[in-house]
């Protein structure tokens, strides 16, 4: 694999200076790191609301707020989380940053309508936002008919919010189909694409293909609140299950533009960490595609218990267990890719075990949920919320921060410090265990989710659970801190410190501004590693 | 740590309030048990190999890019044991959705925030159920609002009850006593307060109950949360309780306890405690004494004048209290000082 | 600006950067698909579920005037396509003529829907709960009609957004800033203004000539 | 994938451009064929003017797509790409569908179950005819559904009796029968419904031929059905039972009401 080493002082960060050259910047590195803040304040103020939610069920009864008040902080938790933070997370701030260096390209397809995506974001999420200094919203994250019709709360600013952040994911999802297309180096084949840039493609398709269908839906249950076209709302003769199908349709599929960008990273970190190529490449990119395709034919169940047809679930429950054989075949392959390589304990790796851990569970707790019977007693309970959040938090919280060590010092040419790293990494793993373990009991023994309050045997599982969500919150906070003090102080690192085959590693850390003087040229797979 | 062995009895599974449940169950720890297996592989094999294939001096990774054989096998394999446990499952569900002729219809109405239990006789209960052991019974559900869930753990039943259709579950209960029921489906604010207690009676007492005779079964386990622990009536009338504790009873019986506190903290509406005789404030400024009078028509016409700072949701108990039990009721709030 | 265009320094030349700006134009009218393809769900549920519902909606609406705005979209196609034509064959003021030909077919669609839109007014013919129209008894024609002025109104939007950028490239084009080697824009919006034609191709029939 | 290999390989073919006469031509076809669409459409085919409406928009849709858009000449991705869309959108239908068009027992009006004892078989040979063990069936559904507004004696004093005007009927009085008290006619009353009381043909026929049979017995004296009368009831004595027992499908409204009534019992 060819290598261009040039060495000028100018990157991507001193290239140009002044707050403007920033906010109308077209360099896909600088836009992907103004997503990454912006991301990140989001997932602090997400992270409030859960931390806050936690402390509330510390205790049954009244602990710190009101029920309208927790009711209004679970939606924000979701709402938040879901739509302004797991969504954008991987593909718009890392994944701008990473797949045109992966690609050995100097920019993505389109710069403007990637920071037009961004401004559109921004703007989306201030909508949603604002209703926090309002009247807020209490529909949950889901905005269920007919209560979402009827609460009295500012839901439509949530819901125009969403509208307008769908906007921003589907132009990062075109912009990533045709730079995939367009873009790539000489030499780099399909059956050369780091995994990585396979996990960001199909994630693209999904977010072209699937969004426009929300954006419609928010749409219509905005119309529905406003004048009553009846379509939703059963008391003008609407039916509220086909909400639920309209919703799911994009819901569904998002839970993997949440999974799959994590999986690539993955996909990333084992090999290298490994010294070796990984384990049935053919098999990773094919599985990727697998779910990305079944994600669109399982959304109903969701919808179980909801009315719907015993036709509609029999069809469902019998697809949904697809969604188990890919995503099984990615996990094997990722621990055989482990096998006889010369494993290196770097805090990526690290994070890597962790995923590895969790996902499997989230992943097994999985089918619990698409086996239908097992479904109609789990459904609605902790049970659930304990299994997307170890697929969500677990699976791609783990893999962002592994990516986030993996890349820190290629974004900013310095390293973290790596035994405070290995420390917190551990603490979030136990406290994330901690935090949500619990809730597969509590629900599995029968409290429903989205519960204020709740019978007091149920008091200490969840006290366990508040327990834990505070070790997550001081490792995130430990997290923040080294990471931003790395920035300005941390060890100058080189330009390959992990020796990563992959384009981005091949030019020097910080990227320079148009990423490679020299359009490097590919003649190998993404990772043969010779050492 | 006894809580935690004490949860995991039963693979965490509640009790089981039927023979359906006892099916159920296998089927679960038959899934718990194949996801222990599978994930024993996935994290066993990822710390051996950590450990023997660690970075250390003289030793070099061998690349291997794969092994199809393998790679068909651990596709196969998964496919076919998820199409039985498909298979399993669905033929539970199967028995879920096949009502017996015979079952005895009850009419369930969801409420914000309350269950309403309609017998064919045409007697209706408000946040109490009675059914017979042993018996199909067939729950016939709709709601008056927005969506809310039906969800008895004790039968591992759950269905969402939705406004303008009529979806129905059934159930044989194999277990006497009381059964927790939840609302599972968000419905606002007193989401977690729409509770309501199942009793299964054995045959005597089920004739009792019907024929409007006291029984005694186990008493209801609600927490002070949910308005404290109360007897279940022997319905239509209230037992033998002093007036006081009859009132306290109804007031938990008929779901009042989701919305009114009686220890001064405001939940949806305005708490019980040191109300009787005070003037209260209207939403439209005026005054009214909180008296007999003001009791009656607030359970008649709840909207028609209502306490300031509060919404106008309480839905009406005309036809569900009697003057005796608004007697018992104002009897319970003068003991409120 | 000069006749001579330099391509973004991230293709290494003009035509690719072409080929990418139309495939991301394409990519586009997928989400476009797909935003509709809700509506779409929704109309044919009301009308598989209810067969007589169309049978007795649709005499409340013109189908005079949706036959007169289909072939006014088709002409607008037409146009456009000519304009792309000569836009290609650098012939700027002939792409610009047709290019405004579009602009007024595109306006013309835009009085007669109002025309239409008028009327439904008048009669109470609104969506769902606004719905005040006494001739028409069917249960679920507030329904039909609010599927009929949202997926409409949809559409009309799309017109009022193509007449934007149609607009956008007639000064562009009156500027001479198009030449048979760069004319990406113009490709772009045709193809843009074409999908919209599509929609309406079948929202025509699928709304006006049911029986 | 072949020359895709590479998103910087040189694709050096020149743009295809589309004659003048060409575009004319298509737009010939597209308004031939709106022509065709409209007047078909004024004939009623049935089923038939649907598909044929369908089949001419996916015609135009396809020219305009291929030579106004011009996907036959342009790069094969471009034209995967835009019919997946059409395929994404079949999938949302059809699941859609699997639901919307394949509901159960949900919608109140299918649910027959939800009516008591709906269906069985019959309990009783010629139930027109009073019996001991047909009057007790009829006593204890009186009992279940009569006595809150004819009083546990048929007085038409029950609870609800206050309340009502005209007052429920006092079985055990022989005046105000207009149209006498043989058991047919009650069972007419029972199905119809008069004033204030609701239809109770949700029950089964024969259930109502036996509260028949037990309200004649609070009387003075008991009227028999003639034959006659039992004809014009449409009941064919020569048969053992009154045929099909499933219960009348009741209108929704209806049964709304009596669940309001039964909430306000």
């Amino acid at each position: 694999m060819s290598t261009t080493t040039h060495d000028s002082g100018s990157n991507y960060l001193n290239h140009s200076k002044g707050i403007m050259s920033w906010l109308g910047t077209l360099d896909h590195k600088r836009i992907g790191l103004m997503y990454l803040w912006t991301v990140l304040v989001f997932f602090f103020i997400g992270g409030v609301a859960a931390l806050l939610v936690r402390y509330e069920l510390i205790a049954p009864g009244q602990t710190i707020m009101s029920a309208d008040a927790y009711n209004k902080a679970f939606t924000y938790h979701g709402t938040i989380m879901v739509f302004m933070v797991i969504i954008p997370l991987i593909p718009a701030a890392l994944g701008n940053f990473f797949l045109p260096l992966q690609l050995g390209a100097k920019d993505v397809a389109f710069p403007r309508l990637n920071l037009a995506s961004y401004y559109v974001f921004i703007s989306g999420a201030a909508l949603a936002v604002t209703t926090l200094f309002l009247n807020g919203v209490d529909t949950g994250w889901t905005f269920y008919t007919p209560y979402s019709i009827r609460t009295g709360t500012s839901a439509t600013w949530v819901l125009m919010g969403a509208f307008v952040m769908g906007f921003s994911s589907i132009f990062t999802g075109i912009n990533f189909i045709v730079t995939i297309h367009k873009l790539r180096a000489p030499g780099l084949t399909w059956n050369r694409l780091p995994l990585f840039c396979w996990a960001l493609y199909a994630t693209s398709i999904i977010q072209v293909l699937a969004t426009p269908v929300i954006a419609l839906t928010v749409f219509l249950l905005t119309l529905e609140r406003a004048f009553g076209i009846g379509i939703f709302d059963p008391k003008l003769g609407g039916d509220p299950v086909l909400f639920q199908h309209f919703f799911w349709f994009y819901s569904h599929p998002a839970v993997y533009i949440m999974i799959i960008p994590g999986m690539g990273i993955i996909n990333e970190i084992i090999p290298v960490f490994s010294r070796k190529t990984v384990f049935g490449y053919t098999a990773m990119a094919v599985a990727i595609f697998g779910i990305a395709l079944v994600a669109f034919v399982v959304w109903g169940h969701h919808m179980f218990v909801s009315n719907q047809s015993d036709l509609a679930n029999f069809l469902f429950s019998l697809i949904t267990m697809f969604v188990a054989v890919p995503t099984g075949v990615k996990v094997f392959s990722w621990v055989a890719t482990m096998y006889k390589g010369s494993i290196h304990f770097d805090t990526p790796m690290l994070y890597a075990f962790a995923f590895l851990f969790v996902f499997t569970i989230g992943g097994l707790t999985g089918v619990f949920l698409a086996t239908i019977a097992s479904d109609v007693h789990l459904t609605h309970t902790y049970f659930v919320v304990a299994h997307f959040h170890y697929v969500m938090v677990g699976g791609t919280l783990m893999a962002f921060l592994g990516g986030m060590h993996y890349w820190w010092p290629k974004m900013f040419g310095r390293m973290y410090n790596e035994t405070l790293a290995k420390w917190t990494c551990l603490l979030i793993f136990l406290g994330f265990n901690v935090t949500f373990f619990p809730q597969f009991i509590l629900g599995s023994r029968g409290m429903p989710r989205r519960y204020y309050d709740y019978l007091p045997e149920f008091t200490e599982l969840n006290r366990m659970s508040t327990h834990g969500s505070w070790m997550i919150g001081a490792g995130f906070m430990i997290v923040a801190i080294y990471m931003i003090y790395a920035i300005y102080k941390g060890k100058v690192a080189n330009s390959n410190p992990w020796r990563a085959s992959t384009l981005e590693w091949q030019t020097p850390s910080p990227p320079p501004h148009d990423n490679f003087a020299v359009t490097p040229v590919v003649t190998s797979g993404p990772y043969e590693y010779h050492d | 740590m006894f809580f935690v062995t004490e949860a995991l009895a039963n693979n965490g599974l509640p009790q089981q309030g039927s023979e359906y449940a006892t099916r159920f169950d296998s089927l679960y720890s038959f899934l718990i048990w194949v996801s222990i297996f599978f994930f024993a592989i996935v994290v066993v094999g990822m710390i051996v190999f950590a450990i023997k294939f660690r970075n250390r001096p003289g030793w070099k990774a061998k690349n291997i890019h794969g092994h199809t054989l393998l790679e068909i096998f651990w596709t196969a394999v998964p496919t076919v044991l998820l199409l039985a446990i498909f298979g399993w499952g669905w033929m539970l569900y199967r028995d879920l959705r096949a009502f017996p002729t015979d079952a005895m219809e009850i009419k369930v109405i969801g409420k914000q925030w309350l269950w309403q239990f309609q017998y064919d006789d045409g007697r209706t209960l408000t946040g109490e159920v009675y059914v017979p052991v042993g018996k199909p019974v067939k729950l016939t559900m709709t709601s008056d609002d927005v969506l809310h869930g039906f969800f008895i753990p004790d039968f591992r039943l759950k269905r969402d009850v939705v406004p303008g259709m009529h979806g129905s579950i059934w159930f044989e209960a194999t277990q006497e006593g009381k059964h927790q029921v939840y609302c599972t489906a968000y419905c606002g604010t007193a989401h977690s307060g729409m509770l309501a207690s199942l009793y299964v009676l054995n045959e005597k007492d089920w004739n009792d109950w019907k024929h409007g005779k006291k029984i005694n079964v186990a008493p209801n386990e609600l927490p002070l949360a949910f308005g404290g622990s109360a007897a279940p009536s022997a319905a239509p009338q209230g037992g033998a309780l002093s007036l006081v504790d009859q009132g306290k009873k109804l007031s938990q019986t008929k779901g009042c306890v989701a919305c009114h506190s009686d220890d001064g903290s405001a939940r949806v509406g305005p708490s019980y405690k040191g109300l009787w005789g005070s003037q209260v404030e209207l939403a439209d400024g005026s005054k009214v004494k909180f008296d007999e009078n003001y009791v009656t028509e607030s359970l008649y016409e709840p909207n028609k004048r209502i306490v300031k700072g509060f919404q106008p949701t309480m839905p009406t108990f005309k036809g569900q209290v009697s003057s005796e039990d608004i007697n018992a009721l104002i009897a319970y709030f003068k003991s409120l000082k | 600006m000069s006749n001579v265009r330099h391509h973004a320094h991230h293709f290494d030349s003009a035509q690719a950067e072409f080929e990418a700006s139309k495939q991301g134009l394409w990519v586009f009218l997928v989400n476009e698909v797909l935003f509709f393809s809700g509506l779409f769900v929704a109309y044919a549920i009301y009308r598989v579920g209810n067969p007589d519902l169309l049978k007795e909606c649709h005499h409340f609406l013109n189908w005079k005037l949706g036959a007169t705005n289909t072939a006014v979209l088709i002409g607008s196609s037409l146009t456009m396509a000519l304009g792309v034509t000569y836009a290609q064959k650098g012939e700027q003021k002939k792409s610009a003529n047709m290019i405004l030909l579009t602009i007024l077919c595109a306006f013309g669609f835009l009085v007669i829907k109002y025309i239409e839109y008028s009327h439904k007014f008048h009669d109470g013919l609104l969506p769902g709960a606004l719905f005040h129209n006494h001739e028409l008894t069917h249960p679920k024609a507030p329904q039909f009609f609010s599927i009929y002025f949202v997926l409409t109104g949809l559409h009309g939007i799309h017109v009022v957004g193509g007449i934007v950028v149609l607009f956008w490239i007639w000064i562009r084009t009156l500027k001479k800033e198009f030449t048979p080697e760069y004319f990406t824009p113009v490709e772009c919006v045709g193809l843009y203004w074409h999908f919209v034609d599509l929609v309406w191709i079948y929202l025509f029939p699928l709304l006006y000539l049911a029986s | 994938m072949s020359h895709h290999d590479s998103g910087h390989s040189k694709q050096e073919h020149h743009h295809h451009i589309l004659p003048v006469a060409m575009a004319v031509k298509i737009w010939a076809a597209l308004m031939v064929l709106t022509f065709t669409t409209v007047f078909v459409a004024q004939f009623d085919f049935g089923s038939l003017n649907f598909i044929v409406a369908m089949a001419v928009a996916t015609l135009k849709a396809v020219l305009v797509c291929l030579f106004f858009m011009g996907l036959k000449y342009d790069d094969k991705q471009n034209v995967v790409i835009f019919t997946t869309s059409f395929l994404f959108l079949a999938v949302f239908m059809i699941l859609t569908f699997s639901d919307l068009f394949f509901r159960g027992d949900v919608m109140l009006k299918k649910d027959e179950a939800f009516f008591k004892a709906a269906s069985g078989p019959a309990k009783f040979k010629k139930p027109w005819n009073s019996t001991p063990e047909i009057v007790a069936h009829g006593k204890a559904l009186f009992e279940a559904q009569c006595v809150t507004c004819h009083g546990a004696e048929g007085k038409g004093n029950g609870l609800a009796a206050a309340a009502l005007n005209p007052k429920p009927r006092n079985f055990t009085a022989a005046d105000g029968w207009k149209n006498g008290r043989k058991p047919s006619v009650i069972v007419g009353t029972l199905t119809k419904g008069l004033n204030a009381m609701p239809s109770f043909a949700a029950l089964p026929l024969e259930d109502r031929w036996s509260l028949a049979h037990y309200v004649t017995n609070f009387g003075p004296n008991i009227d028999k059905d003639t034959p006659a009368d039992l004809a014009k009831a449409g009941v064919d004595t020569s048969k053992d039972t009154l045929g099909a027992v499933e219960s009348k499908s009741v209108p929704v409204e209806v049964i709304m009401e009596r669940m309001a009534e039964d909430g306000k019992k």
